[in-house]
């Protein structure tokens, strides 16, 4: 089973390379969601390998996937599945010029996290994590606009002096494994409970490592990139950054978690990932209490989860389980948020939410699935988030952590509120008349948006405004038609399959405790969860 | 497999095929195959309810992926019994949607939340574990939010209900979730069983239970957590709106029951004190506005904070009481309690049918523009008239029943033996009998406005005029609805008994039944068999009619065109009394409480001082908890949004900073 | 045995009340005449109206529904019950239906209840000002009475009226304790607003910023007003023969035989009357209160009956 | 005879670090941060060899030759080009050149302190030095904090990633040579990054002030 380790990674690294040489839109379109597909396929395969109990290694031991890694790498595949599979249509209004790079970085982001979750060892672990940064600085920047270009300098400059921290803690950490006699950075080996290890430097190197890597988290303080990124990238890459990036990057504060509190014992860490983990719920609920960009929005949503994925690794073994399980269901449906939500800024032209209103009786098409994830988003069951959550809050009483989770609630209630209430606005609600210029403008952008192959989407972020005052002029606005019935639009603007399985999934995979429940028992075990 | 088993299985399946009934069936359809399936379904749980009511066992096992105590479903008698309750309104209101969901009422999402409602209220009783409760409490959330939707596109006012209600379910949600999770700490488990070997002396359950208390309130619409209702309940369809209010409001009930009889039976007497308070408060607030409502949606709306508060008024009497073992008025306090929340149920549901039946013929819910309908729709009315005379506790009704056993408990609560029990108990009952007194007052009043105006006295607006009767599909159930409040109240005692078993073994309360079906309350020596006054009405009935009949044959009646009206002249209808002024002397009563705003404009003729062309009056009273608790709190958090922006202005600069500080401070950390 | 005892003091009280009603209001509105310096109507005059009214054909209005016709009979049906009720003439209870304190209130509230929907049917601003009055002091009124029955029944231990009585005929000290005065003086101004008697209503004004009881009978006529004006006069009297059982339980038959029928029925009457002439005289020198000053004298009488009940507790 | 000479080297080297991370705050031409960073490079890679050579590693002294490669020349080439094609412009420091000063010095005994209560186990001469990394590390990310320049942002970084190769290698001899193989391609494939963003924001808006990047916000 181990060639499964190395398809995640060589698979993508060669569709990148062809979809950049060979000169075939179908080829570089698809290139991404195969990339997901081989990733997925692996990921499975190796939980299979996991749960006849065998442990895959390669290359040394240097690739090698645990109950853990195997889960992540699934969840790698099936969050980018849905992202690479669901943002087909929107692939399809990349300039030409750039298309092939667009879908060749993907893949290779794809394969960068793969590398993440499946390297045995922190250092290359680090390089990967880093190269994830290097993979999707030009896709945030993609849409080559001012603000898309900023939002990439942002992302470049904190992501990587963020991780250029985690770096240091890394080192620190490796220095404090010469204790060992032979000098590691092997996962495996530095899990071992009993490691003559230097615990102030493993205390610090956690602590580093941990802050460097909340950066690419999206933890409160060091997310400050996140709303910028997630808002300027293409959904599908937005998608796949809220989806997984985040989770790798909780996924190796978890490994290191392990090491340190093998040596120096929860509580520092706890106290860290609490502190870490309520400062992004407050910070996600202060920004969205007044949030007027609805992928911002989805941005905040991230960092808020997040948050609770902290405070349940701060909980520790008891909600480990949780919390795997969050990684799974936040990455699908927030991969499917993002994905609608690109379709809606392509068909309605704006991010702003107040410019988007009535979609369910316009866009029933779009609004409903949007309800639905959003349902699943804040945690409603049958949704998995629901049971995460409450397995989350419950472990936490357990472990007397009640004031944490207590104030976490809190913050929870502020959370949910507003995003009902920015849900709502979009949504619900009679259309306005055909009168304004604000809901003309979209349509004056509809049929070109809607022809494949042309460039519009530079225009459509960039030149709104210039749309709306052009619109306004129009014969459309100058013939008062206010009773011009609305006729819905029932188009998905994409394809609908992969949005519906992943929905679907996550409302069915908290409710499978074979093999699921087994697997995040295994994964948890790993992490020196339950015993 | 177990009868119950199979019932709550079958429960499962319906709820498939009804969610595929939904999906699949055309409009012209859906409705009366939607409509069936969500009533068979609602069937299913009366079944497995009272399967378990009986005493039937049996347990289903919901997998998960997570490592957690297993998730059971196993109502035991109490859940059986809610599970009943629930079940008869879940069909009362499938009935009535078959007939009345039209357009956006019938739409999918509309069929498909209802079924998801429905299953989700059924099966929350069944629940022997945290977890589970908690899943099925969320899956009726949603069902119920998503119900709401309904009227969305035509009506400006359902976003902020949705909002509202959302915010307001998951303010609940998250004081249960608390609560319970700080009992699953406590007790290191998450299966009820567990939980109720916490010892309710400690603090952490102290703090547990009033987690739960708000929770739980929050559900059955107590005072504060009540500002929801109004907004939510007129958006909803009439036979949504039963649902919530008639069988939702009972899910927080039996969650509150599930604490103080089953989880924590033998707390601390403040817990009783402080549930009284909230009940009481409650039960004042919610008929004071419900009273002075013009919509007649706001104003059952209201009537469920009432009715719910004096439940609760029931349920602390009875914890209270039995702090001070004063254990045969516990007991029937919470038997009363009980009563009170099944007559409700009845009453509470078939008054908001028969407003959804109202809305559908009148297209209107404002009182002021009703009138007449008693002549124009007679099976409405009718029933109408039975449940309002429930909700006003009059006799041969279930509410009375209720309230007659309530106040029996009370009075008889304080001594045992001719000794004071305790001065909590002795302050507390005469101010319990007080409240519900006067509650009862207010209520009589309220009904009294409801009835009269919309259905006596000539049609105030055009539509009013032309309101027709409704089908027949949909007078079945309100037919139902009201032969359940009168029987309730005719034949009280086989009820009264089911429930004094349901709650075993914890509390073990002797009630019978006597004569034909009456209760008779042994513990606290109180006797009610309300046929007997049936037939004593009817016997002094027989001479009346008598002389009636004599009379009626030599002097027949005449009918004049107009009223009389004092010799006055020609009186149109808009002359009448409406709803608004009948309340008026009321709100100069309690102009403090409700704090209405008046604006008074008057027109002068020309340029004389005296001579008035015309007044404008304005006068609307609003929710004093919202105005004064919640739209600080609001506002705070809107200016605290606006201010947070700056913590995220766009400077990469800060945003470094940010990063810089937080690496110092680790260092700093790590060093120490 | 003690059944048909009781189905016999039951109809002893109902005919005899039917009777005395009539009479009690015509000794009220004549000593009211005579100290008025009126010559006045006699008292038998209410009984004529009566008979005059059962002989008119009844006029209804176009609009108007069966609550018309049904409502009169309503109140008249629950005030006649409130005479079967009562421990007037007699403390026997019924088999299975106890005097109790809930169920008569009750009771007294179909009819309360009867006479507004009458008042709101007609259609008309009286009717409905009338309806809309009366409702409000209904509302304000039934804790008052709940709450000094409540008090009265603490000493007896119970909630039936019957046992109330019979515990102050067999322990006459409870009935000037300062609980028990408390409690009469609540009761007594209750009886007298839900009977719309002067402060809270002036039973003999057509003025409309006044008029409570005579708006809502404005639209009745023939027999309708005869089944209202009488099922009103009943409940006065049954009230005041409560009340002045309640004060003076002197009389009353606890243990059937004729001779203490006729004597019950003999005191019972003299006192009802006798409290009849207190009532009016009472009235000569009253005025009747503002309307809107009238839920102050109820929120008075409601904190003493409270004060009564509380009292109750922390002194026994 | 080399090991008596190596504790001197190893403070010339370190101490050549931190002069150089303290001067580029003081300086605010751009050009003059650049041979700075060289100077730096070479210093970096002048203590990767004096390392290699004292443990007789021939690992050590290829990434020495690395470092001074990629560090010492590439890196700054690269810088300098960028930089001598755009018109001169000066940094304008958010902080003015003495509070950065007394903000360094503040930076430099923190990061003694540290060190000092990390490092308890350790006597060897290296450790000493390590103090000298994590004060780059701060410096280069004060650097990042004020200065509104891409260019200088960029070199920030740089100084910050120095900073941590510094500690890298005095307190455990470096990291295995294939992850630092990596480590450096990933730093120099941010700096390609970075640039070519810099110069897609030169062709946007004319030059490469970071304070009108404030477009995005709530």
């Amino acid at each position: 089973m181990s060639f499964a380790l190395w398809t995640p990674l060589a698979i993508p690294a060669v569709l990148a390379l062809l979809s950049l040489v060979v000169p075939s839109p179908a080829l570089r379109r698809l290139s991404p969601v195969a990339s997901s597909v081989a990733v997925l396929v692996s990921g499975l395969l190796l939980v299979s390998a996991v749960l006849a109990d065998q442990v895959p290694t390669l290359a040394g031991g240097l690739l090698r996937a645990d109950a853990l890694s195997a889960y992540m790498l699934t969840v790698v595949g099936a969050v980018g599945l849905v992202s690479t599979w669901g943002g087909l249509g929107h692939a399809g209004n990349v300039p030409a010029r750039f298309a092939g790079s667009y879908d060749a970085l993907i893949s290779v982001f794809l394969a960068a996290m793969s590398l993440a979750v499946i390297a045995d060892n922190i250092g290359l672990m680090w390089a990967a994590v880093e190269a994830t940064t290097i993979a999707t600085a030009f896709l945030v920047g993609h849409h080559r606009t001012p603000r898309s270009l900023e939002a990439a300098w942002k992302y470049v400059i904190l992501g990587s002096v963020g991780v250029a921290i985690a770096l240091l803690g890394i080192v620190l950490i490796y220095a404090a494994s010469r204790g060992t006699g032979e000098a590691t950075l092997s996962w495996l080996v530095l899990s071992q409970a009993g490691l003559p290890l230097d615990p102030a430097l493993i205390r610090a190197g956690g602590a580093l490592a941990v802050l460097g890597f909340a950066t690419k988290a999206g933890l409160a303080p060091m997310h400050s990139w996140l709303p910028d990124a997630h808002s300027q990238a293409p959904a599908p890459v937005s998608g796949l950054m809220s989806g997984v990036l985040l989770a790798v990057a909780l996924y190796a504060i978890l490994r290191i978690q392990t090491i340190t509190d093998a040596v120096i014992g929860p509580d520092f860490l706890r106290i860290m990932l609490s502190v870490g983990g309520l400062l992004s719920l407050f910070v996600a609920a202060a920004l969205l209490i007044r949030q007027r960009d609805f992928k911002r929005m989805l941005a905040y949503s991230s960092i808020e989860h997040m948050g609770m994925m902290a405070i349940g690794a701060a909980i520790g073994a008891a909600a480990l389980p949780a919390v795997l399980l969050y990684v799974l269901g936040h990455g699908l449906t927030k991969a499917t948020l993002f994905v609608i939500s690109g379709r809606i800024l392509e068909v309605e032209g704006t991010p702003k939410i107040d410019d988007v209103r009535a979609l369910l009786v316009r866009r029933p098409g779009l609004a409903v699935l949007w309800l639905i994830a959003m349902a699943a988003l804040i945690g409603f069951p049958p949704f998995s988030i629901f049971f995460s959550e409450v397995g989350i809050i419950v472990a936490g009483y357990a472990t007397g952590m009640g004031v944490v989770v207590g104030i976490a609630l809190v913050l929870l209630l502020v959370i949910f509120a507003s995003l009902t209430r920015l849900t709502v606005a979009m949504t619900i609600g009679a259309p306005v008349a055909q009168t304004s210029a604000s809901v003309a403008a979209p349509a004056a952008v509809l049929p070109s948006a809607a022809a494949p192959g042309i460039d519009v989407t530079g225009a459509m972020t960039g030149v709104v405004p210039a749309a709306g005052v052009g619109a306004s002029v129009t014969p459309v606005d100058a013939e008062p038609r206010p009773e011009a019935p609305i006729v819905p639009d029932r188009s998905g603007h994409g394809p609908m399959l992969p949005l519906i399985l992943a929905l679907g999934t996550t409302a069915v995979v908290a409710f499978i405790a074979e093999p699921v429940g087994t697997l995040l028992t295994r994964a948890a075990e790993v992490l020196g969860g339950i015993q | 497999m177990t009868a119950l088993e199979a019932g709550m299985l079958s429960q499962t399946l319906l709820l498939v095929v009804a969610i595929a009934a939904a999906l699949a069936t055309p409009l012209s359809w859906r409705s009366r195959v939607s409509g069936t399936f969500c009533t068979l379904l609602a069937a299913a749980g009366i079944v497995t309810g009272a399967i378990a009511l009986a005493g039937g066992t049996g347990s289903l096992s919901i997998p998960t992926a997570l490592p957690m105590d297993p998730l059971a479903l196993s109502p035991d008698r109490l859940g059986g019994l809610v599970m009943v309750v629930v079940s008869v309104v879940g069909v009362l209101a499938s009935l009535f949607g078959i007939g009345s969901a039209r357009v956006a009422s019938a739409s999918r999402t509309a069929w498909l939340s209802m079924a998801v409602f429905l299953f989700g209220m059924q099966l929350v009783p069944a629940a022997t574990d945290v977890v589970s409760f908690l899943l099925f409490w969320e899956i009726m959330t949603l069902g119920s939010t998503a119900l709401l939707l309904a009227h969305h596109a035509t009506r400006g006012t359902v976003a902020s209900a949705l909002v509202w209600y959302s915010a307001m379910s998951q303010l609940s949600f998250f004081f249960v979730l608390a609560g319970f999770a700080m009992l699953a700490g406590l007790a290191g488990g998450t299966g009820f069983a567990d939980l109720a070997t916490i010892d309710p002396f400690t603090w952490q359950a102290s703090v547990a239970f009033l987690l739960l208390l708000l929770g739980f309130g929050g559900k059955a619409e107590l005072v504060p957590l009540h500002v929801w209702v109004p907004r939510v309940l007129p958006e909803a369809p009439g036979h949504v709106a039963a649902a919530m209010s008639g069988a939702m409001v009972n899910i927080g009930v039996y969650g509150a029951l599930l604490v103080v009889v089953r989880l924590l039976p033998d707390g601390p007497a403040w817990w009783g004190v402080l549930i009284m308070a909230l009940g009481g408060v409650s039960a004042l607030y919610g008929i004071l506005q419900a009273s002075v409502a013009s919509n007649l949606k706001v104003l059952l709306a209201y009537s469920t904070t009432e009715n719910m508060g004096l439940v609760f008024l029931g349920l602390g009497a009875s914890v209270l009481l039995r702090a001070d073992n004063a254990t045969a008025a516990a007991d029937a306090a919470l038997v009363a309690a009980l009563l009170l929340m099944l007559s409700h149920a009845a009453f509470k549901s078939t008054l908001f049918l028969g407003a959804g039946a109202v809305a559908r013929a009148a297209g209107e819910m404002n009182l002021d523009r009703l009138g007449g309908l008693g002549s124009r729709m007679p099976w409405t009315a009718a029933a109408f008239g039975a449940a309002a005379m429930g909700a006003a506790a009059l006799p041969v009704t279930s509410g009375f029943v209720a309230e007659w056993m309530l106040l029996q408990a009370l009075i008889h609560g304080s001594r045992v033996d001719g000794e004071v029990v305790s001065v909590a108990a002795s302050v507390a009952m005469p101010l319990a009998v007080a409240v519900i007194a006067l509650t009862a007052g207010l209520a009589l009043l309220t009904f009294v406005k409801a009835y009269g105006i919309a259905f006596l006295a000539r049609p105030r607006s055009q539509e009013a005029k032309q309101a027709r009767e409704v089908p027949v599909i949909m007078r079945i159930p309100l037919a139902i609805g009201a032969l359940l409040v009168i029987g309730l109240g005719v034949l009280p005692g086989p009820l009264a008994v089911a429930i004094g078993g349901a709650v075993g073994p914890e509390f073990t309360p002797d009630v019978r039944t006597i004569g034909l079906a009456g209760i008779d309350a042994r513990g606290i020596d109180a006797v009610l068999d309300p046929i007997t006054f049936v037939v004593l009405a009817g016997l002094l009935l027989v001479p009346v009619l008598i002389v009636l009949f004599l009379s009626a044959r030599r002097h027949p009646t005449r009918t004049s065109p107009l009223p009389w009206a004092g010799g006055g002249s020609r009186l149109r209808p808009r002359m009448q009394y409406t709803a608004t002024s009948y309340a008026e002397p009321l709100v100069r009563v309690f102009d403090d409480v409700l704090r209405p705003s008046r604006d008074v404009e008057v027109t002068h003729a020309g340029e004389s001082r005296y001579l008035v062309e015309r007044v404008h009056v304005e006068q609307s009273v609003s929710d004093v908890v919202e105005t004064r608790l919640y739209r600080p709190v609001l506002n705070l958090m809107q200016r605290a949004g606006i201010l947070a922006r700056r913590a995220q202005n766009g400077s990469i600069h800060r945003y470094l900073s940010y990063s810089f500080v937080a690496l110092l401070v680790v260092l700093i950390v790590v060093s120490l | 045995m003690t059944g048909a005892a009781a189905i016999i003091i039951a109809l002893v009280q109902l005919v005899l009340f039917v009777f005395l009603a009539p009479v009690l209001i015509g000794v009220i509105r004549q000593v009211r005449a005579r100290l008025e310096g009126r010559a006045g109507s006699g008292i038998w005059q209410p009984w004529r109206d009566v008979r005059k009214l059962l002989a008119k054909n009844p006029v209804r209005a176009a609009g108007s529904s069966w609550m018309l016709a049904a409502g009169p009979v309503t109140l008249l049906v629950s005030s006649l019950l409130l005479c079967a009720l009562l421990p007037l003439v007699g403390t026997l209870p019924l088999p299975l239906i106890p005097s109790d304190l809930f169920v008569i209130v009750s009771v007294m509230l179909i009819g309360v209840v009867a006479l507004a929907l009458v008042g709101l049917d007609a259609g008309t601003a009286f009717g409905g000002m009338g309806s809309s009055r009366h409702m409000t002091v209904a509302a304000l009124v039934e804790p008052t009475l709940l709450l000094a029955v409540y008090a009265l029944s603490i000493p007896a231990g119970t909630s039936t009226l019957s046992l109330i009585v019979e515990t102050r005929l067999a322990n006459p000290a409870v009935i000037i304790s300062p609980v028990s005065l408390l409690a009469m003086v609540a009761l007594a101004i209750a009886i007298m607003a839900e009977t719309s008697r002067l402060p809270v209503d002036n039973p003999s004004t057509h003025l409309e910023l006044t008029m409570l009881h005579e708006a809502m009978v404005l639209e009745a006529s023939g027999r309708d007003l005869a089944w209202l004006e009488l099922g009103s006069w009943l409940k006065l009297a049954a009230l005041l023969g409560l009340l002045s059982n309640l004060i003076v339980p002197w009389g009353i038959v606890t243990d059937f035989s004729v001779l203490g029928v006729i004597v019950g029925v003999g005191t019972v009457t003299v006192k009802v009357l006798l409290l009849g002439v207190v009532l009016s005289v009472g009235e000569v020198f009253l005025a009747k209160a503002r309307l809107f000053r009238v839920p102050e004298l109820l929120a008075g009488s409601f904190a003493l009956g409270l004060l009564a009940v509380t009292a109750s507790y922390l002194v026994a | 005879m080399f090991t008596t000479v190596y504790p001197q080297l190893i403070g010339l080297c370190t101490g050549a670090l931190l002069l150089t991370s303290a001067l580029m705050v003081w300086r605010h031409s751009l050009l003059a941060s650049i041979r700075l960073l060289s100077v730096q490079g070479f210093a970096l890679a002048a203590l990767v060899a004096v390392i290699g050579v004292e443990e007789g590693e021939l690992e050590v002294i290829l990434v020495a030759v690395l470092v001074l490669l990629v560090k010492g020349m590439a890196l700054p080439w690269v810088l300098a080009r960028e930089t001598h094609a755009t018109t001169r412009t000066d940094e304008a420091p958010r902080l003015n050149p003495t509070a950065a000063l007394l903000t360094v010095a503040l930076l430099t005994i923190l990061s003694y302190v540290v060190a000092s209560r990390l490092l308890t186990g350790d006597t060897s001469i290296s450790a000493h030095a390590a103090p000298i990394g994590l004060a780059m590390v701060l410096i280069g990310f004060l650097l990042l904090v004020t200065r509104r320049q891409a260019g200088s942002q960029l070199i920030g970084f740089l100084v910050l990633d120095n900073g941590i190769a510094t500690v890298a290698f005095l307190t455990s001899g470096g990291v295995p040579l294939f992850l630092e193989l990596g480590i450096s391609l990933d730093v120099l494939l941010v700096v390609v990054i970075l640039y070519v963003f810099a110069g897609r924001m030169r062709n946007k808006f004319g030059n490469t002030e970071i304070d009108q990047l404030r477009k995005l916000h709530d």
